[in-house]
């Protein structure tokens, strides 16, 4: 093994190392919040720092296809997000439904 | 020769590229409020992950990882400004407010409100 | 391996279960979400584990050249997954449902089909 | 728009003519389609074309810059051991007024230093940007005008 | 038999239910006249019968049928010997009878078609009962009684008291029945006899088998609660609700005595054991003694009569299990008789009904003016009811006092038995034939004449052939008492008994029992008032038990079932995994297929934290306390097994997984906009340690149970496979992808079929609301 | 076609696939391509009763087809994509699943034809026939499939259609009820989905064929009593029986009345099917370890289901618990093993098939007429209907078990099974649920039917009659009066399957004919 | 949602994923992906669009009802399998062929129509589950 791959080795090792400890870091916001955005905040960068162990892992064993996995990733994570800024967002429709419902406009019910 | 160098600058990538994901995620236990974290992961976090990918598309030799890698990190680019903009407008608009030490809000009165601006009561139920 | 992940999926059965064993239909269902990821790794672990090892056969070569982890359940998982994520929609919007219009996320209150105090049948002729 | 896609066009044709359908080669046969309408700019009016492009690029670079350096600021501030922080939001006034190029604008401004994009306003012409420092915004503003807004009003118009 | 009469025979046991078919046309078209058309059925068939007797007389048995259900060795077979062949020739000769009494009684009903089907199937499914061979068949046609005599004696359906009646005839009589069908099987079990001629040809064998005693326990059920034998006695004068010719065919002459017949036709192999002669005459007397103290309590002509059938069904029974070929006699004598003259009774009973417009016994009288030919049947019935000689009864009240004697103190107690219940059934009996039409004549609600002749033939007919086969007794013994008592003894008996009587103890208990009767017929008012008060003291009977018991299980599994079944979904969880647990751990320890203690295991420390962040993710969902933390909770465990995917080599599960998680998390968020997770798991801390324990358990199960599964060596040749062939036939290098679409393509199939139904389901959820259809068909793409 | 260039003759089925080999897999195919069309044209709600009929009546023709064809010349198989068994999915038809295949085709297509009239046309566009073609396809895929997991897909394509059906409406009592059925049998196919698992990893494969014929050797290291226990329970749950029967009696009465005759008639046959088919040909040895656990399941299922049935007031519910109680009794059989009690049980499927469905449809029928479900309010349908008297009578006999109906026969065996297998305290429980059936039914049978509550006025009211219904259900009677007058060739198929069932050799050899592991 | 840097972006990242998404079904018999991801991705894709710019513009870009394409793909799936009637083989059998498209040799085979059957049925259920109930917030 040369001089070069080692230090590749070991570089991996090392990323590997911060990121599970980024990992692990990030999980304990998801735990303590306090609010939604902030945990949706930690979800979101939980998904940045797999794409970066995807990548680590992908030099590490050689398969380059996790690659696409990666790309996916940045994709949903990015997803999940609207989704809940999308949620957040429309808690105000929450507002105006419960209203109209206690008034009897909302006319889903039997009668 | 040409090994050695991909093999130096991959592992300078992957180690640089942590660590920003590192100090990200650090950033995003000790910063106060909401829209400070979201700089910390906007920017370290994508940047990190960015360098990876890039270290990915060094380290591969095949021309589709590597146009792929890169186009990943635009689609990464493009995103994630995005999902930070909905983010903080979201949260603004459900009533959460800056970190008390804040210097200015000049956005204040721009969206209706519904919950009292005290952090501690903002938990759950937004 | 398989070991640890016994062990794994011994908790996500464990906490699946509790979850499901609410009166609330949205613990309810995150439990059966959990459900199926505990059922999905039971298959892995039972297809036995490589490490790494994509099971895709490289350019080169017609034939794997190396152990590679087992296809297998990897395929029966995909399907399972698929399906269970339909299962899963589909209570997520059935519990919505539910709530929208029976007013209730909680089981016991959900007692339109069998209602409490039911008269007896007719006891005569 | 329509010089890119004759330049797409001839990077596909080149692709097609050399029999191969590589990224790379297409990639090699646009630089070519452009050396080609170089030069013939005068008659088909792609001087703007190639200027934009300068433009762009050099947008493409300061903004590389400046997120390497917001990320930076970001890691020094979150490692020191006492953080100082004086955040904040503030509204930029807005001089772009097309959807694409306050997108652009915004996004831009969430990747860079200590800068990140809230919200616009309803009327499109304000853009609420919260600040890591806002001590002073007026110089935010300032550099936000004298930076990326005014590369994007030059690469796209 | 040769084929051309076994052809025949067949047909006659097809013919009533041709005939019922055709009852509800011909009814329309003939109104009650159809009776004369349709009693040819019955006639014709008791012709064809009666064209066996001489064979039958002879000592021969008559077999014969045709392969039915060949796979269960089930044949639609017959066997006609005395018992059977005299059965089928009451059923219908009686049958033709009660058919032209129906066309008169009915008269102008507006179901009267309806009536003469069910009559008619009835007499097929009796038919079918005495003469079948084949056990299953028997059964078959057995349970086939019980129903049509549902049909019939809720006929009068608008009536609660006739539902009532009907549906306790038919639990009553269908318990009995299913006993019936699981002695039959028992007995087929231990003798390998699927059929009654093969049975009787077995000997011994079931008498001495060691489920001699269930076989025998089962069989009376079915026998006791069909021939209302006490306790099952109750449910026969309910019966009465029925019109009037159904008492007279069901209730007297035929279906009660199916379950004599049964005893009959199985004593020579059931029979001559100390269980069988001591169970059947002691509830044989039991039902004797308390039919008739029952009877007299009646002032209903009919319940008079029904209560003196359970009386006599009692003494059938009781002469049968009294085990010797005399009583044999007696018991057949006895059957035929009461065959006749209780037809006739009920007939004349439903006549005067008919007529007058009452059945009270209390406000009849001095009909005999208006109704001479009814009371001529009348008296001709009661004389033979009463043992009067000259009449077949007497022969059989001989035959009775012969057999029981006083040879011992247990015949001394049953010639008691006999003595008490024939007493008072000659009381009752009298007291119907004469008490309605002697005397001062009493106002009715109809004003009574002379009903028509498809009224009164009959019971004068039943009660004329008492007479007559008793005076041409060498003839009726030849041909009926002696083949039929030989059937039931099991070998060669010759009755001779005649009308001219014999000095000596029989015709003294004779002479006992008129006085007997005589007596009580005069006490009859101050017997009734006696009885009454009695059963007023005692306040309870079988009937109102049933009553009790039919509410007393409708309660119990209304209870039971809102235990079980309690609508709620956490107990059905609790259930389920509680069976889970026990399914699992159970069979786990019990069989030694636990685990072995697995080594230590060796995984690189990114392994270890992405495990970690799964526990995590799981411990955050169950401690959140609002639904979108548990969400992001959701996510994160989920996150950790894609994550643990792609480690472990699969990265289309890893991709695959890391969509569907999201795209879980987003339906979530979009569904949970309304959906509100509570801030705190309401269940109680007792409530949370079981299902703690039941969830620890089941998981520890499951994950037990998968270490010991993977302990074993794996044969991974479809993987092998898969690989080798893959790109090389397949052409695809994804090997998880080509088993997907080709190898196992199928599943796929299968699996978008979910995926589309998951669609289609989730839209008809979202956009179908319960009331207000214009919204429901709106708007929509 | 691109030229073979490799020889595949060791990896793929050499012989051709003729038109006769395709009826094996057309119930299945044939629904799917029905199903989907039928979406394409969603709104041409005017073709769905059409199509969908037209579609059920191709795969009762190939189902008769493929039972003629197998009891001429055995099991019959297809090995999907050409691949050998055990590596492709191969279709195995025997007696079993293809004559349960039919029946259950046949009543869904007299449930199309009774939805003529039960489901409008907001029904039709969100989907009833759609979910009723995949659900057949799912169940017709669970009767004929020969691999396991194969069978767990074909369960979920099932439920998930019967889920759809379920919720067709709306209302406040199908949401509820969904929800049960809906999460309770999503805990049952996922512990099948388990117990799939653990087969695999014991076996290494999960063609049944092939695991029948490795279980003898696997049973010296595998922990196969714990596997078929988890297989015993998880298709006891899909099957109903006691004590994981809950969502049944919860969701049976909710849906449209068809939509209920389809459910009763056909869905927990599929879990008794799946039962037969894992524990008594995969794990004989160990369903006869567990057979006192099996029967005593089997007698508290049938008991507790019918008492559960007298507790009711609503026909719906009772039926739903006489469903169960049936289970139970076909439990019994299962609980025997014996060729006896199977061929009992077989018959038993068939007879369920058909009676509780028309029993349902009856229930909608007498509701059309009556006004009402309740007993409490049902009354006079003599007088309004005497054709329906008549019919309701037959069926009440038919689950009664009594003559000259369906339910006899399948009766008679198993008594006698359990009797001559030494059990007799089950054949009691048989006659006691049997009995106890009679008291309920002939309770509903003189309230609803007898009962003459007002005074016949409301005969003129009454005069639409249900034409549709009543056909469907002569339609139905027909088959239940002929298994109990003629049983004999019934009797035969279901003992060809209980035969089948037992001796797996053919089923085994029409797999893998060359009788070697390839 | 109403916010305009979201609405700009989001028909650009639509039309991306969607052609990603076609990228995954297409190269999934090789590496990674398939019908069902690719479908799952290009169903986000339909949903972020219509959380960006509302279900109308979706309906209209999709032309056919979501639950019409799901339906297509599975008869598309099936008729995939039906095809080996004609060859005499077994339900499902891969059947390849190649064509010329423009000189290039492309293989055709009913796996990959089977997988677009897929891809579609994915696709057209994950869209209108989301389109519903999107439609359901603000309807
Ligand atoms: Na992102
Ligand atoms: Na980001």
């Amino acid at each position: 093994m040369s001089g070069s791959e080692e230090f590749l080795a070991l570089a991996e090792f090392a990323a590997l190392a911060l990121l599970s400890l980024s990992f692990l870091l990030t999980v304990v916001r998801v735990l303590i919040g306090p609010s939604l955005p902030d945990r949706v905040l930690a979800l979101d960068m939980l998904v940045t720092i797999a794409i970066g162990f995807i990548a680590v892992i992908g030099i590490r064993t050689g398969f380059t296809l996790y690659l696409d996995i990666a790309i996916a990733l940045g994709l949903v994570g990015f997803l999940a997000t609207v989704a809940f800024a999308r949620f957040v967002l429309s808690r105000r429709y929450e507002q105006e439904f419960v209203k109209r419902d206690t008034l009897g406009i909302y006319g889903d019910k039997e009668p | 020769m040409m090994a050695t160098a991909e093999n130096l600058i991959t592992g300078m990538l992957l180690i640089i590229g942590a660590g920003f994901t590192l100090v990200a995620a650090i950033g995003l236990l000790r910063l106060p409020d909401l829209y400070t974290r979201m700089h910390a992961a906007s920017k370290a976090g994508t940047l990190g992950s960015g360098m990876m990918l890039i270290a990915l598309a060094v380290f591969a030799h095949d021309q589709s990882i590597v146009t792929r890698a890169l186009a990943a990190v635009v689609f990464f680019l493009l995103t994630a400004p995005i999902s930070a903009h909905l983010l903080a407008k979201a949260a603004y608009a459900a009533g959460y407010r800056l970190w008390g030490s804040s210097l200015h809000d000049e956005m204040a009165g721009t969206l209706p409100k519904r919950h009292a601006p005290d952090a501690a009561a903002q938990d759950d139920e937004l | 391996m398989e070991a640890i992940l016994s062990f794994f999926v011994a908790i996500f059965f464990a906490v699946s279960i509790y979850l499901m064993l609410s009166k609330h239909i949205i613990r309810i269902l995150l439990g059966v979400s959990i459900f199926g990821n505990a059922v999905n790794l039971t298959i892995f672990t039972v297809g036995r584990v490589v490490r790494e090892v994509p099971p895709i056969i490289p350019e080169a070569l017609q034939m794997p050249d190396t152990i590679t982890a087992n296809p297998l359940p990897q395929a029966l998982i995909l399907t399972a997954i698929v399906i269970s994520f339909s299962f899963f929609a589909f209570l997520l919007v059935l519990a919505f449902r539910a709530y929208q219009e029976l007013g209730t996320d909680d089981t016991d209150g959900m007692r339109v089909a069998e209602p409490e105090g039911e008269p007896l049948p007719p006891l005569g002729y | 728009m329509r010089l890119p896609l004759i330049n797409i066009l001839l990077a596909l044709t080149w692709t097609a003519v050399s029999g191969s359908f590589t990224l790379a080669n297409f990639i090699f046969g646009f630089l070519l389609g452009a050396g080609t309408l170089y030069l013939i700019r005068e008659q088909v009016g792609s001087l703007g074309y190639f200027a934009r492009s300068v433009k762009v690029i050099s947008l493409a670079l300061l903004f590389l810059y400046e997120l390497v350096l917001s990320a930076w600021r970001v890691a020094v501030l979150v490692i020191t051991p006492k953080m100082d922080l004086k955040p904040g939001i503030f509204a930029y006034p807005l001089k772009v007024d097309r959807d694409f190029e306050i997108t652009l604008l915004a996004n831009l401004i969430t990747l860079t230093p200590g800068t990140l994009s809230v919200d616009v306003s309803e009327d499109r012409r304000f853009l609420y940007v919260h600040a890591l420092d806002c001590s002073s915004p007026d110089d935010l503003r300032r550099d936000i005008a004298d930076g990326f807004e005014r590369k994007i009003m030059e690469a796209f118009r | 038999m040769t084929a051309d009469s076994q052809w025949l025979t067949f047909l006659a046991l097809m013919l009533p239910f041709a005939a019922a078919a055709t009852a509800p046309l011909l009814t329309r078209l003939f109104r009650h006249n159809a009776a004369w058309v349709l009693a040819l059925a019955p006639a014709l068939i008791f012709l064809h019968f009666a064209g066996l007797l001489p064979a039958v007389a002879d000592g021969r048995t008559v077999a014969g049928g045709y392969s039915w259900i060949s796979s269960l060795d089930v044949d639609f077979s017959w066997y006609l010997d005395g018992l059977s062949l005299t059965f089928a020739l009451l059923i219908s000769g009686i049958g033709t009878l009660i058919v032209l009494y129906s066309g008169g009684y009915l008269k102008g009903h507006e179901h009267q078609g309806r009536f003469f089907s069910f009559i008619l199937m009835f007499m097929g499914s009796m038919l079918g009962l005495v003469v079948a061979d084949s056990f299953l068949t028997l059964f078959v046609f057995w349970e086939l009684t019980s129903i049509t005599s549902f049909l019939l004696i809720g006929f009068d359906h608008t009536r609660e008291a006739s539902r009532r009646a009907a549906l306790q005839a038919l639990i009553v009589t269908g318990m009995g029945g299913l006993s019936l069908l699981a002695g039959l099987l028992v007995i087929w079990n231990v003798t390998g006899a699927g059929s009654m001629s093969a049975l009787l040809e077995t000997g011994d064998a079931l008498r001495q088998a060691p489920l001699y005693m269930a076989a025998l326990l089962l069989i009376l059920g079915g026998a006791f609660t069909k021939s209302a034998q006490f306790p099952f006695h109750f449910w026969l004068p309910n019966a009465m609700e029925a019109p009037t010719p159904v008492s007279a065919y069901l209730h007297s002459a035929t279906m009660v005595k199916a379950g004599v017949y049964l005893v009959m036709r199985l004593n020579p192999v059931l029979g001559e054991t100390g269980a069988w002669e001591t169970i059947l005459p002691i509830f044989g007397g039991t039902t004797l003694i308390v039919g008739t103290l029952l009877a007299v309590r009646q002032t209903d002509l009919k319940l008079m009569l029904a209560y003196t059938t359970v009386a006599s069904l009692g003494l059938l029974v009781m002469l049968t299990g009294f085990g010797s070929e005399k009583a044999v006699e007696a018991a057949v004598l006895y059957l035929v008789a009461h065959s006749m003259f209780k037809g006739a009774l009920f007939m004349v009973a439903g006549l005067v009904d008919h007529e007058s417009g009452t059945r009270d016994i209390t406000s009849l009288g001095g009909l005999r003016a208006a109704m001479p030919i009814t009371f001529a049947a009348a008296v001709l019935a009661a004389a033979s009811m009463g043992g009067l000689p000259l009449f077949f009864g007497f022969l059989a009240k001989e035959e009775i006092y012969a057999a029981l004697g006083f040879s011992n103190g247990w015949s001394s107690l049953l010639t008691l038995v006999a003595l008490i219940g024939n007493g008072l059934m000659f009381a009752i009996g009298f007291a119907v034939a004469l008490k309605p039409f002697l005397g001062a004549k009493v106002e009715t609600p109809k004003h009574a004449h002379e009903g028509p002749v498809l009224l009164w033939l009959g019971p004068l007919v039943l009660g004329g052939l008492g007479l007559i086969a008793a005076l041409a007794s060498s003839v009726s013994h030849q041909f009926v008492s002696s083949p039929m008592s030989s059937a039931v003894a099991g070998l060669p008996v010759t009755v001779t008994i005649s009308t001219v009587p014999h000095v000596g103890l029989p015709l003294l208990l004779s002479v006992v029992t008129v006085a007997l009767g005589i007596v009580a017929f005069l006490m009859l008012d101050r017997g009734r008032a006696l009885m009454a008060a009695t059963l007023q003291t005692i306040g309870w009977g079988p009937d109102k038990g049933f009553d009790q018991a039919l509410r007393g299980l409708t309660r119990f599994s209304f209870g039971t079932t809102g235990v079980i079944q309690d609508g709620r979904l956490d107990h059905y969880m609790m259930a389920t995994f509680v069976a889970l647990a026990a399914s699992l751990l159970i069979p786990l320890f019990l069989f030694g297929e636990l685990p072995s203690l697995p080594a230590i295991p060796d995984a690189p420390f990114y392994e270890w934290v992405v495990l970690l962040i799964g526990v995590i993710g799981l411990g955050a969902v169950i401690y959140a306390r609002d639904r979108l933390t548990a969400i992001v909770s959701l996510g994160i465990q989920g996150f950790s097994v894609a994550l643990l995917f792609m480690l472990l080599g699969a990265p289309d599960l890893s991709f695959t997984q890391f969509m569907v998680e999201t795209l879980s998390v987003v339906i979530l968020a979009l569904v949970m906009t309304r959906l509100r997770l509570s801030p705190t798991d309401h269940r109680p801390t007792g409530e949370k340690i079981s299902d703690v324990l039941v969830a620890g358990l089941c998981g520890t199960a499951l994950g037990l149970m998968l270490l010991r599964v993977t302990q074993v060596p794996f044969n991974g040749e479809l993987s092998e496979f898969f690989a080798q062939n893959s790109r090389v036939i397949a052409h695809g290098r994804n090997i998880v992808n080509v088993i997907i679409v080709d190898f196992r393509g199928t599943d796929t199939l299968g699996e978008i079929a979910v995926v589309m139904i998951t669609g289609l389901a989730i839209l008809a959820l979202v956009r179908i609301r319960a009331v207000k259809p214009a919204r429901a068909t709106g708007k929509e793409g | 076609m691109a030229a073979e260039t490799v020889d595949i003759s060791h990896a793929m089925v050499m012989a051709p696939a003729t038109a006769g080999d395709w009826l094996v897999v057309a119930p299945v195919a044939i629904p799917i391509l029905f199903g989907a069309l039928l979406l394409m044209v969603r709104h041409e709600t005017r073709l769905h009763s059409g199509l969908a009929i037209g579609g059920l009546l191709m795969t009762l023709a190939t189902n008769i087809g493929l039972l003629a064809r197998i009891l001429n010349e055995g099991p019959q198989v297809m090995t999907m994509g050409r691949w050998l068994p055990p590596f492709g999915i191969s279709f195995t038809a025997d007696a079993l699943g293809a004559s349960l295949a039919l029946v259950a085709t046949l009543v869904a297509c007299v449930c199309a034809f009774y939805g003529l009239k039960d489901i409008g046309a907001t029904g039709r566009r969100y989907g009833f026939y759609p979910f009723m073609l995949l659900m057949m396809a799912g169940v017709g895929g669970s009767f004929l499939t020969g691999d396991i997991f194969n069978l767990y897909v074909w369960f979920e394509v099932f439920v998930i259609s019967s889920f759809g059906m379920l919720i067709l409406g709306s209302t406040h009592q199908q949401l509820d009820g969904a929800t049960k059925y809906a999460i309770l049998n999503l805990v049952g196919t996922t512990l099948f989905l388990t117990a799939t698992a653990f087969l695999y990893g014991i076996f290494g494969t999960l063609n049944m064929a092939d695991i029948a014929r490795k279980a003898d050797a696997m049973r010296e290291t595998g922990p196969l009593v714990t596997l078929t226990m988890l297989y015993l329970l998880a298709f006891g749950m899909k099957a109903a029986a006691f004590p994981v029967n809950f969502w049944l009696p919860a969701s049976y009465h909710t849906p449209r009345i068809v939509t209920a005759a389809l459910f009763g008639g056909v869905l927990t046959k599929v879990g008794v099917y799946a039962l037969l088919r894992v524990l008594v040909m995969l794990f004989p040895d160990e369903r006869q370890v567990l057979s006192g656990v099996i029967a005593w399941v089997a007698a508290a299922t049938m008991i507790l289901g019918i008492m559960g049935a007298l507790a009711q007031s609503d026909i719906r519910r009772m039926l739903g618990f006489v469903v169960i109680s049936g289970v139970g009794v076909m439990m019994a059989g299962l609980a025997l093993g014996t060729e006896e009690g199977l061929t009992g049980t077989v018959l038993y499927a068939f007879h369920s098939v058909l009676a509780m469905t028309a029993l349902y449809l009856l229930a909608g029928v007498m509701n059309e007429i009556g006004g009402s479900y309740s007993l409490h309010d049902l009354s006079g349908l003599y007088r309004k209907s005497p054709l329906i008297a008549a019919l309701a009578l037959l069926l009440v006999l038919a689950v009664a078990g009594l003559p000259p109906a369906s339910g006899l026969w399948p009766k008679v065996l198993l008594v006698r099974a359990s009797i001559d297998a030494g059990q007799p305290w089950l054949s009691f429980a048989i006659l006691l649920t049997g009995f106890l059936t009679t008291v309920a039914l002939g309770r509903v049978y003189i309230l609803a039917i007898w009962r003459q509550k007002e005074a016949p006025a409301g005969e003129a009211a009454a005069a639409a009659s249900p034409r549709i219904g009543y056909a469907a259900l002569v339609i139905l009677t027909v088959p239940v009066l002929l298994l109990g007058i003629y049983p004999d060739p019934f009797i035969r198929i279901a003992a060809a399957a209980a035969t089948g069932l037992i001796d797996s050799s053919a089923y085994v050899g029409a797999v893998f004919p060359m009788g070697v592991q390839p | 949602m109403r916010t305009l840097i979201f609405r700009t972006i989001a028909p650009y990242l639509t039309s991306l994923m969607v052609l990603f998404s076609i990228f995954v079904l297409l190269r999934g018999h090789n590496d990674p992906g398939g019908g069902f991801i690719g479908g799952l991705i290009a169903a986000s894709a339909f949903a972020i669009y219509g959380i960006a710019c509302g279900v109308s513009p979706v309906r209209r870009a999709l032309y056919f009802h979501p639950m019409a394409i799901s339906g297509f793909g599975l008869l598309l799936s099936t008729l995939a399998g039906w095809l080996s009637f004609f060859f005499e083989v077994p339900f499902m059998t891969g059947l390849w062929t190649k064509v010329s498209v423009f000189g290039l040799p492309v293989d055709i085979s009913t796996v990959l129509f089977f997988d677009i059957g897929v891809y579609l049925v994915v696709v057209g259920s994950i869209t209108s589950i989301a389109l519903a109930l999107e439609e359901r917030e603000h309807g």
